[in-house]
């Protein structure tokens, strides 16, 4: 499975916090992840395709793409404003 | 993870804390100087907000922050470097963040704390939304906060 | 006598201070930052000071540190300021010195906190005597010192 | 009168805190008053030539000569070292 989460601005905008996916080509690197998501709908395409959005893969920010494996956990949400 | 530095602590947190108790935990033999930053809610320039809600993400946050510090022991000379967080609501006036970071010399403490300040503010992911007589909206990044942390880029 | 600023405090004394009261003294209607910086007396780097004598010249302590605390107001913008320096005899380990700045954004509490400092350092007539193994001795004033105040002189 | 000044280093090296001094031509100015002190013998002159020496007047650092009035306090002392 590939867990992904949603934070802030973006899971509100999407109503919804996390999804669970099983792995495959599909979802095989994050960008084919946030293609896949994207194809869910309109409102999907629309708030995924924001243009500051970030990408984190375990904890990690990922700028570019990367390969996912089964287990990994995907993040994506909007710039920060802790502090 | 990265490993937290000794005699290092961060904690992300619903409970206040006390300033004092956080000033202590960062002294150590002959560190002669410790430089704190508190960050409190801001009722912003028209005195509208009434509190805040803090998203943060459990996990990142904690591994983020840990980094954060990392790189400020690599880059000063510190004794003792603590980090306090909170998330959940928060009303105005009440105490956001902590972090306090104790030297030898003072020039190391100042740098050490605003370092990770302005990291903590563009690398940590923590969210901001104000409540008011607005309704609820969430904060947005300000470009300052990005500049102020790419002075800190190493060439 | 230069004027202090409105919500500013300047205050030489023997006692102890409480660094949370202190915050609090600083504290204002949407001062988001505060920075606090704490001196404490050290051992030195062989551990052999075991206390120290601080003397100073009274009037004009308060003097120049309000001149001070005057042109940090004068170049960035705080809310309130608070310095609190102690004299006479002052245990290792012991708090020596607490300067607090409150503002609206970060920058400014962060380099009105440190310019205080390095001008204190510079500028306040205040005299250490260190106490131990070696018996008394006069602390020698630090180049790195001015070095670090004349990083603020304007051209 | 002319209230003078020492501290620290310089204070223990002439074994004296302060002394009060009739104004005249003689302490007329800064400069005077420091040349008319190293002239109470060998010791206050080798303390108050000190390099480094600072002087001020009425509660203000002065760099150069200034003329003196009666009711001034000058104070002569070495680099400070507190905070």
């Amino acid at each position: 499975m590939i867990q992904v989460r949603f934070f802030a601005r973006v899971r509100e905008a999407l109503g919804e916090d996390s999804l669970q996916l099983a792995h495959s080509a599909e979802v095989a690197s994050l960008d084919a992840l946030h293609e896949h998501l994207c194809q869910r709908g309109a409102k999907w395409r629309e708030v995924l395709s924001e243009v500051n959005l970030l990408r984190a893969v375990n904890h990690d920010v990922v700028h570019g793409d990367q390969a996912l494996v089964a287990g990994d956990e995907v993040a994506f949400y909007p710039p920060v404003t802790g502090g | 993870m990265p490993l937290l530095p000794a005699a290092c602590s961060v904690r992300v947190q619903r409970d206040d804390f006390d300033i004092a108790d956080l000033q202590r935990s960062v002294l150590q033999d002959d560190a002669g100087a410790v430089v704190a930053f508190t960050g409190y809610v801001k009722a912003g320039p028209e005195a509208t907000v009434t509190a805040i809600d803090l998203e943060h993400y459990p996990g990142m946050t904690e591994k983020s922050i840990a980094a954060i510090v990392q790189e400020a022991q690599q880059r000063w000379s510190l004794k003792s470097i603590a980090v306090v967080h909170r998330v959940g609501r928060l009303a105005v006036g009440e105490q956001i963040v902590w972090v306090g970071a104790s030297a030898t010399h003072r020039g190391d403490a100042f740098e050490g704390c605003e370092f990770i300040m302005d990291y903590l503010k563009t690398r940590a992911p923590f969210w901001k939304r104000e409540l008011g007589s607005f309704g609820r909206r969430w904060v947005e990044a300000r470009a300052s906060d990005q500049s102020r942390a790419q002075r800190w880029h190493k060439n």
